[in-house]
């Protein structure tokens, strides 16, 4: 939690980061699971709504910001990230989220996750993984299973899925997690602590799609799901890749957790270096004359 | 006395031929001439061409010019590429060690020696290679020797004014470096001694007054420094020829200033990032070039429709696609005003010069904030790399105007506080996230007042409106601004010549020649290319009977919006070769459109 | 008999609204009745309201129309959006289930009752959702009563042919679920049968001939079919709103044809591979909507210089940006002819119907590989979503034109193939990849003949060239084929109408109607946007006192393209609000246009 | 090798596969040593010049198939892979094979990068990697170390260097290889690996920029890189990630490689799957009739 996050702690009811537009997901979409998890992961805390900025791309999942009470910002599809790390750099008191799918992320999106990831900055990301294109109803993404039947792969899909948990964690992430939507509570908790980190924290949670994708529904995740076991040391990378990319069970919980130099913190660096001794515009022009 | 001097410093990339072009155009302006000049970029990193055009006098230069008084050839590709653009009457100084050494047969080729006595050349040798190696022991020196040669040559390059540059540059680097910089200099000067007769008809006047503090700086620089003065506390950038300049030069500064850059991954996080930065708050800008350019489109579009200000500087490059990365265009001209998909005008500026760079990116950030709505400043090559003298800008004169970001919002009977809210000019009160008690949707939907996506036929007439008439605003702004126009020429002519950018120089000194020949001949260019200030252009217009449109392009760009715009006919000058258009060819297309509607006698 | 019935089927999306209208619109064209539909979609993927509009007539029709004579709602929603939509004299079809439980009250606060008195409507109830999910145990069958229910209003939608479209469908999911829909449609037409005197006014005529063998489908589809029909073997695409169902088709039929279909990892990638595949020798393209189409723009820039053949198809929707992605508009004119950085025009064309989007797909194919240039079409949410009927096209009639591809090259003393060789029609002859003796450069770089990267102006101006006069001869080539322009009305009048796209239904009625009060207009579609036929045009504008130019869109983007190619004014319709423009708005404009020229007695 | 690779045998020498286009290359830059890798590569596996397509994007490694007798395709700065992905689809035939830097790759192109690996088509790229963007005249690239000063960094780059060989190991590649262009000798074997294999194969070769980058010298890389030990099964993903992470060295030579079916084969079986029964145009118009 940044310094300011805790300041005002008068708020306390998950109602109080509701807004008032109605939710248009489908009934049964994963979705509602995230977002009850994150306003009583906000009520937790008691975040002060001014100072939330949620941000998002495009797909159903990227609609998430116009349901918080906070300061949304409805980018471009696949531009989530840099559009995040913009507010976040020229405002370090905002607490900056964003929240879309996983076509967003890994497929338009995906060459700045990379790059987010490295430069670490203070910004939290959540993605709703529905294995599935939910908005332009029902093509594959790039999460979806080999030989999984969508719109778009009436033959069944061809392409191996990406492992998004692997993948932060090779792009440096550092806090990695994955939840599950159905599991409001589990998902509250490393909401928090995502929120807690210093850093940019990265969180897949599975969130089905029963409208477009019959397959990986709540019953499967269920059945796929298995908590990281309690002796998993969260620093260990090689550990969270071994269960990241253990090939029997999904794992959910918190991967990874490391704090490091935040970019944020880089640049105040720079700033600082840079302006040791004060300059006015005349230094600049001199340096032409 | 001659009222200028062309002179043109050529040799390898690498051998100090730009940095010893910098120093002499700085001692030419620190006393107190006008300097104008050209660059052009080896098209490969490795060999290559450098070369640096420098025009001096007394009075003022409206642009490069013709052909050279002085050749100073640190090599003998330097020779070959320019012994032909000499003046007659004219000079080369040469590198006698080059020549010594392999260069004869190469110049046999050319058959030098009998153009040179054709054409009237005087060619003096100066040993830059063996002083600058064999006897002072630092081959670097060689531009040196050359600066000497030039300073001794023409002492418009005061020697005292360079020695102490030289001084200040190295008194780091020891006072050893200093000495030898100067034994270098020295050395040129020697060489010359013998000669200085040569030069007599090549002399120029002394400045008359004594001017201001002045900078020489380029095109990038002077727009990165305005960006400074403007309160720019964000920039992102990828690096691209001709932009990426404005990037190393602000990783330097603006951390001294507060404020932030980025090298992001490309140009859409660039953009992006921009946007986000400026929706917290901050001025926030980027700069690219024409392939950059177009992969920001949907971005441009974006923060029109979310009413974001931003700034873009394009740094127009030979194109279309990878294209002529080192060379002068101004081809962008379409994708600026017309490159999104939907309906979203932006506001496109063109600075004509040097300190135009400084000014117009103040007033970008003015206009973005004020209008909430990007800004597309067009440069372009030959500007972004010129060398020119520019006036030190007292910060506190520099006025700023952030539009209206508010902290407070009248609700009026509204339930909550409307980020579009509809209001007399067309702009809502902005309120910054970190606020407290608003909160709102910003995003690329089409959306009612309050920010919230709406598709009925009513909402969207209603936003397009509101973000069209914003534009209108601006345009009755900008055509009250005597600022943004440029007029020179004979007020009663009937014949006119438009244009856009830095093709300025030319067009003024092409009227001056024509005045010579007895046509009258008269000039408007804008700064703004959109909205287009159609009602002090349609004035100007009126009196004319011909117009002739100058552009570095081959579709005519700016001649199809003034068609579209004043359903007349236009003469349409299209050049698109990469060099920046003369003056002699804006004679010629004018002379000619004439004689096609006979009436020269 | 009246001359056609317009009839609406609205309901909640899900409830087969759209699969409903689908096999009503080809039941119609089966027994030879033209027809023209409109179907809008929900904007949120939850809930929204779905809809479609079906004109039949046994005469040839123009456009939607206006006020409905039937409406079928299978819930409240639909009542209260379309009740006012009624024409005086028209009947509702209500569901009486959704009346009996909930919607008395919303219902009343339209006041509906005194609505439908006042202005002659009547209600005819068939309690669908009852009879399907009560009486029959499939709720899904409920489509079906409302279905039965208009075949025994209108005998135009032949029940006989409904049952064996129901039989051909169902067959395979068991004799049950075909007895099932029998009984929902014969239950539908069982509730209409106390009131079918109610319908006697609104019976049209039998259609006169017999027609050809026609299929049923949207121009999303039609393009597709159109694209197979080419030998198309490579589609590269990212779904989007609403040009997905391309991507979706393909993915289904075109390796059936030996074709790839390949959902990349967005709309550049898209792009780059269907280069990458042209450049190898397939015919390829890709599908796309604004924001993907945005992204594309550096992409096109490079298949200019390159001089690779592709097709891009833009199915427009609003913008800008994200904007209103299920709603019609023309607004992404500007970015196809302007779009991308440096000079690089490109041919645009823009199909008026259904049956034209097939034949534009052939069209594209062939002058992309023809000049070896990209080809952009701009399709239009309105036109590519909905139902009209098209003849089978006999494949071996299509003429496939792959330009200039060769395995022997005339080197003419070259020593080497010149891939960009300069020749009289400006085309160079192409060499695939993996031919013989052959090598060659191909980029984004300014190039000599061999595809060698130079940037001196005389290679940038004769390339420049070279590539500007192949649009010119496309140009020439484009003049001459009739197919390109739709002409209607009175040849002699002095007012014309000109547009682009699918407003050219409306315009037509437009002119029947405005020659019912004696004013005598014609009009005049290009399919070609870019090169603009300027010869054409310019012939047919020359009689013409006044021209109007109908456009969804607000800036007027094809009234400036027009003002910069003919300098004359035009008098500008914009409508951008999502909805195509009807037949009256253009009606009222003409008018109006002419009372402001007072020339309206 | 493609079976069309092996066809013509009677090309052997590597001048016979250098064009005649001046190499533009500072002296002493990295790519001399990738370029003569490359030429020696393709004589000893006697390539037939005209099934060679090269492609690549923007950067002074990307002049890369000026520079060799083949067809090129010099398309636009981070669209290397799709453009090749497009060629190696549309013509089985032909052996491609992408040649470009490391900004290419990883910056601007790096969101295609996941995707060609998952994807698996039959085609090799190349990566010059000089840690630095060698055209734009120095500005740090995403392989630059930590601190590393540079045009854009003048105060040292604060964003961490991304891992490419950890990267393409994740995102699925079929052949992960690293090289250094002054082992020629070493560079020619993992060419002639890479191009063998059958499937997307993935080869960064430091290639070092004595004109910006004066750091990561061929000094630099002498006393870094090491050779993977014969014990280093390719099979073995987690140990080839080990090994690509280990902290003080940079382990050359083959880290990993499994064949599996390409995007080619896949796409074949799709056409196949569709096609069982013969179709006509007029079965598709009956769809919709
Ligand atoms: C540039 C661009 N391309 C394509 C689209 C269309 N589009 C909207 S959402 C989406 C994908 C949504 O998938 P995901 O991110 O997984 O979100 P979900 O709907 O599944 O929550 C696409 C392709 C777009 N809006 N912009
Ligand atoms: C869209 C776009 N952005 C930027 C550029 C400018 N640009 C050319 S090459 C390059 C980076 C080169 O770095 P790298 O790929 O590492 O190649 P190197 O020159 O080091 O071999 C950049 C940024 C461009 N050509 N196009
Ligand atoms: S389509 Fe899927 S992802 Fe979208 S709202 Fe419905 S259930 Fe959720
Ligand atoms: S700048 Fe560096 S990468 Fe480019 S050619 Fe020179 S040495 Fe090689
Ligand atoms: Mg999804
Ligand atoms: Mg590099």
């Amino acid at each position: 939690m940044t310094d300011s996050a805790s300041s005002s702690a008068h708020v306390k009811d998950k109602k109080d980061y509701r807004s008032d537009i109605d939710v248009t997901w489908c009934p049964g979409c994963g979705d509602f699971g995230v977002l009850d998890a994150v306003s009583r992961a906000f009520a937790t805390l008691g975040l002060p709504q001014e100072k939330l900025v949620l941000v998002s791309g495009i797909g159903c999942s990227s609609r998430f910001p116009y349901f918080t009470k906070s300061y949304s910002f409805h980018t471009l599809h696949g531009r989530l990230l840099p559009s995040a790390m913009g507010i976040a750099i020229a405002n370090p008191d905002l607490i900056v989220i964003g929240t879309g799918g996983d076509g967003d992320a890994y497929s338009i999106g995906g060459g700045h996750f990379i790059h987010a990831c490295r430069r670490n900055p203070n910004l939290k990301y959540i993605v709703m993984d529905n294995q599935i294109y939910g908005l332009t109803k029902g093509q594959y993404s790039p999460t979806s299973d080999l030989g999984f039947v969508t719109g778009s792969t009436p033959y069944g899909s061809c392409e191996d899925p990406i492992d998004p948990i692997s993948m932060a964690l090779v792009f440096g992430a550092s806090f990695v997690a994955r939840g599950f939507s159905s599991k409001p509570k589990e998902c509250e908790q490393l909401i928090i602590e995502a929120i807690n980190h210093k850093g940019f924290a990265f969180l897949d949670i599975f969130s089905p799609c029963p409208t477009f994708n019959k397959v990986n529904s709540v019953k499967y995740y269920m059945q796929k799901i298995k908590p990281l076991p309690e002796t998993h040391n969260v620093e260990d990378k090689a550990s969270a890749l071994t269960y990241a990319q253990d090939q029997a069970s999904l794992f959910v919980g918190v991967f990874y957790k490391k704090e490091r130099p935040t970019m944020q913190e880089k640049l105040a660096d720079i700033r600082q270096k840079a302006s040791m001794k004060p300059i006015k515009m005349e230094d600049l022009y001199s340096l032409h004359t | 006395m001659k009222d200028d001097v062309l002179i043109l410093v050529g040799g390898e990339g690498g051998e100090g031929v730009i940095s010893a072009s910098e120093i002499l155009v700085k001692a030419a302006a620190r006393a107190g001439y006008e300097v104008y000049t050209f660059r052009t970029f080896p098209a490969e990193i490795r060999g290559g061409h450098a070369q640096m055009q420098i025009r001096v006098s007394p009075k003022e230069i409206l642009s490069l010019g013709d052909r050279f008084d002085v050749v100073i050839a640190m090599n003998d590709e330097a020779v070959q590429l320019h012994l032909h653009e000499i003046k007659a009457g004219g000079i080369l100084i040469y590198d006698k060690s080059e020549y010594d050494k392999a260069s004869v047969a190469d110049l046999k080729t050319l058959d030098p020696n009998g153009y040179i006595q054709k054409n009237n050349i005087t060619v003096v040798m100066v040993p830059m290679t063996d002083t600058a190696g064999r006897d002072l022991k630092t081959p670097k020196s060689k531009n040196m020797v050359a600066t000497g040669a030039i300073c001794a040559a023409l002492p418009c390059f005061r020697i005292d004014i360079i020695k102490e540059m030289i001084k200040q540059q190295f008194i780091k680097k020891g006072d050893l470096v200093v000495q030898t910089n100067w034994q270098a200099l020295d050395a040129g000067v020697k060489y010359i001694q013998p000669n200085l007769k040569l030069f007599d008809s090549l002399q120029i006047g002394e400045p008359k007054s004594k001017k201001s503090k002045r900078m020489v700086t380029t095109g990038n620089i002077a727009f990165s420094l305005g960006s400074i003065l403007a309160g720019c506390k964000y920039f992102a950038g990828y690096p691209i020829t001709p932009a990426s300049d404005v990037l190393e030069y602000l990783s330097v500064h603006l951390p001294k200033f507060g404020g932030n850059v980025i090298q992001t991954e490309d140009e859409i996080s660039a953009l992006a990032s921009v946007l986000g930065a400026s929706y917290a708050g901050l001025r926030a800008y980027t700069a690219t070039s024409g392939p950059g350019f177009s992969l920001m489109q949907e971005l441009l579009g974006f923060a029109h429709i979310a009413e974001l200000p931003c700034v873009v500087l394009d740094v127009q490059r030979g194109g279309p696609s990878t294209g002529l990365p080192t060379k002068a265009e101004q081809s962008d001209l379409n994708i600026a005003v017309f490159g999104a998909h939907g309906d979203a005008p932006r506001i496109v500026l063109a600075p004509l010069d040097v300190p135009d760079c400084l000014q117009v990116a103040i007033k970008s950030f003015n206009l973005a904030d004020k209008y909430q709505t990007p800004v597309i400043v067009l440069s372009e090559q030959s500007l972004a790399h010129r060398f020119e003298p520019i006036e030190w800008i007292d910060p506190s004169t520099v006025a700023i105007d952030r539009g209206k970001i508010v902290e407070e919002v009248q609700l009026n009977g509204k339930p909550r506080y409307a980020r579009y809210d509809l209001t007399e000019d067309h702009i809502s009160p902005r309120v910054l996230p970190g606020t407290k008690n608003y909160y709102y949707i910003m995003g690329g939907l089409e959306h009612n007042i309050y920010g919230k996506p709406g598709y009925t036929p009513e909402i969207h007439k209603t936003m397009t409106e509101k973000r069209m008439k914003k534009l209108e605003l601006a345009r009755e702004e900008i055509e009250k601004d005597k600022y943004y126009f440029e007029e020179f020429g004979d007020t009663n002519a009937s014949i006119g010549i438009m244009g856009w950018g830095a093709t300025i120089g030319s067009t003024k000194e092409a009227i001056l020649l024509l005045k010579k020949e007895g046509i009258s001949v008269k000039t408007l260019y804008t700064k703004v290319l959109s909205p287009l200030p159609v009602e002090t252009i349609g004035k100007w217009l009126k009196s004319l009977d011909m117009v002739v449109v100058i552009e570095m392009n081959a579709l005519g760009q700016f001649t199809r919006v003034l068609e579209a715009a004043f359903k007349r006919d236009f003469v349409s000058l299209t050049k698109c070769d990469g060099v920046p258009i003369k003056p002699e060819e804006i004679v010629g297309k004018v002379k000619s459109a004439l004689a096609l509607e006979r009436r020269l006698v």
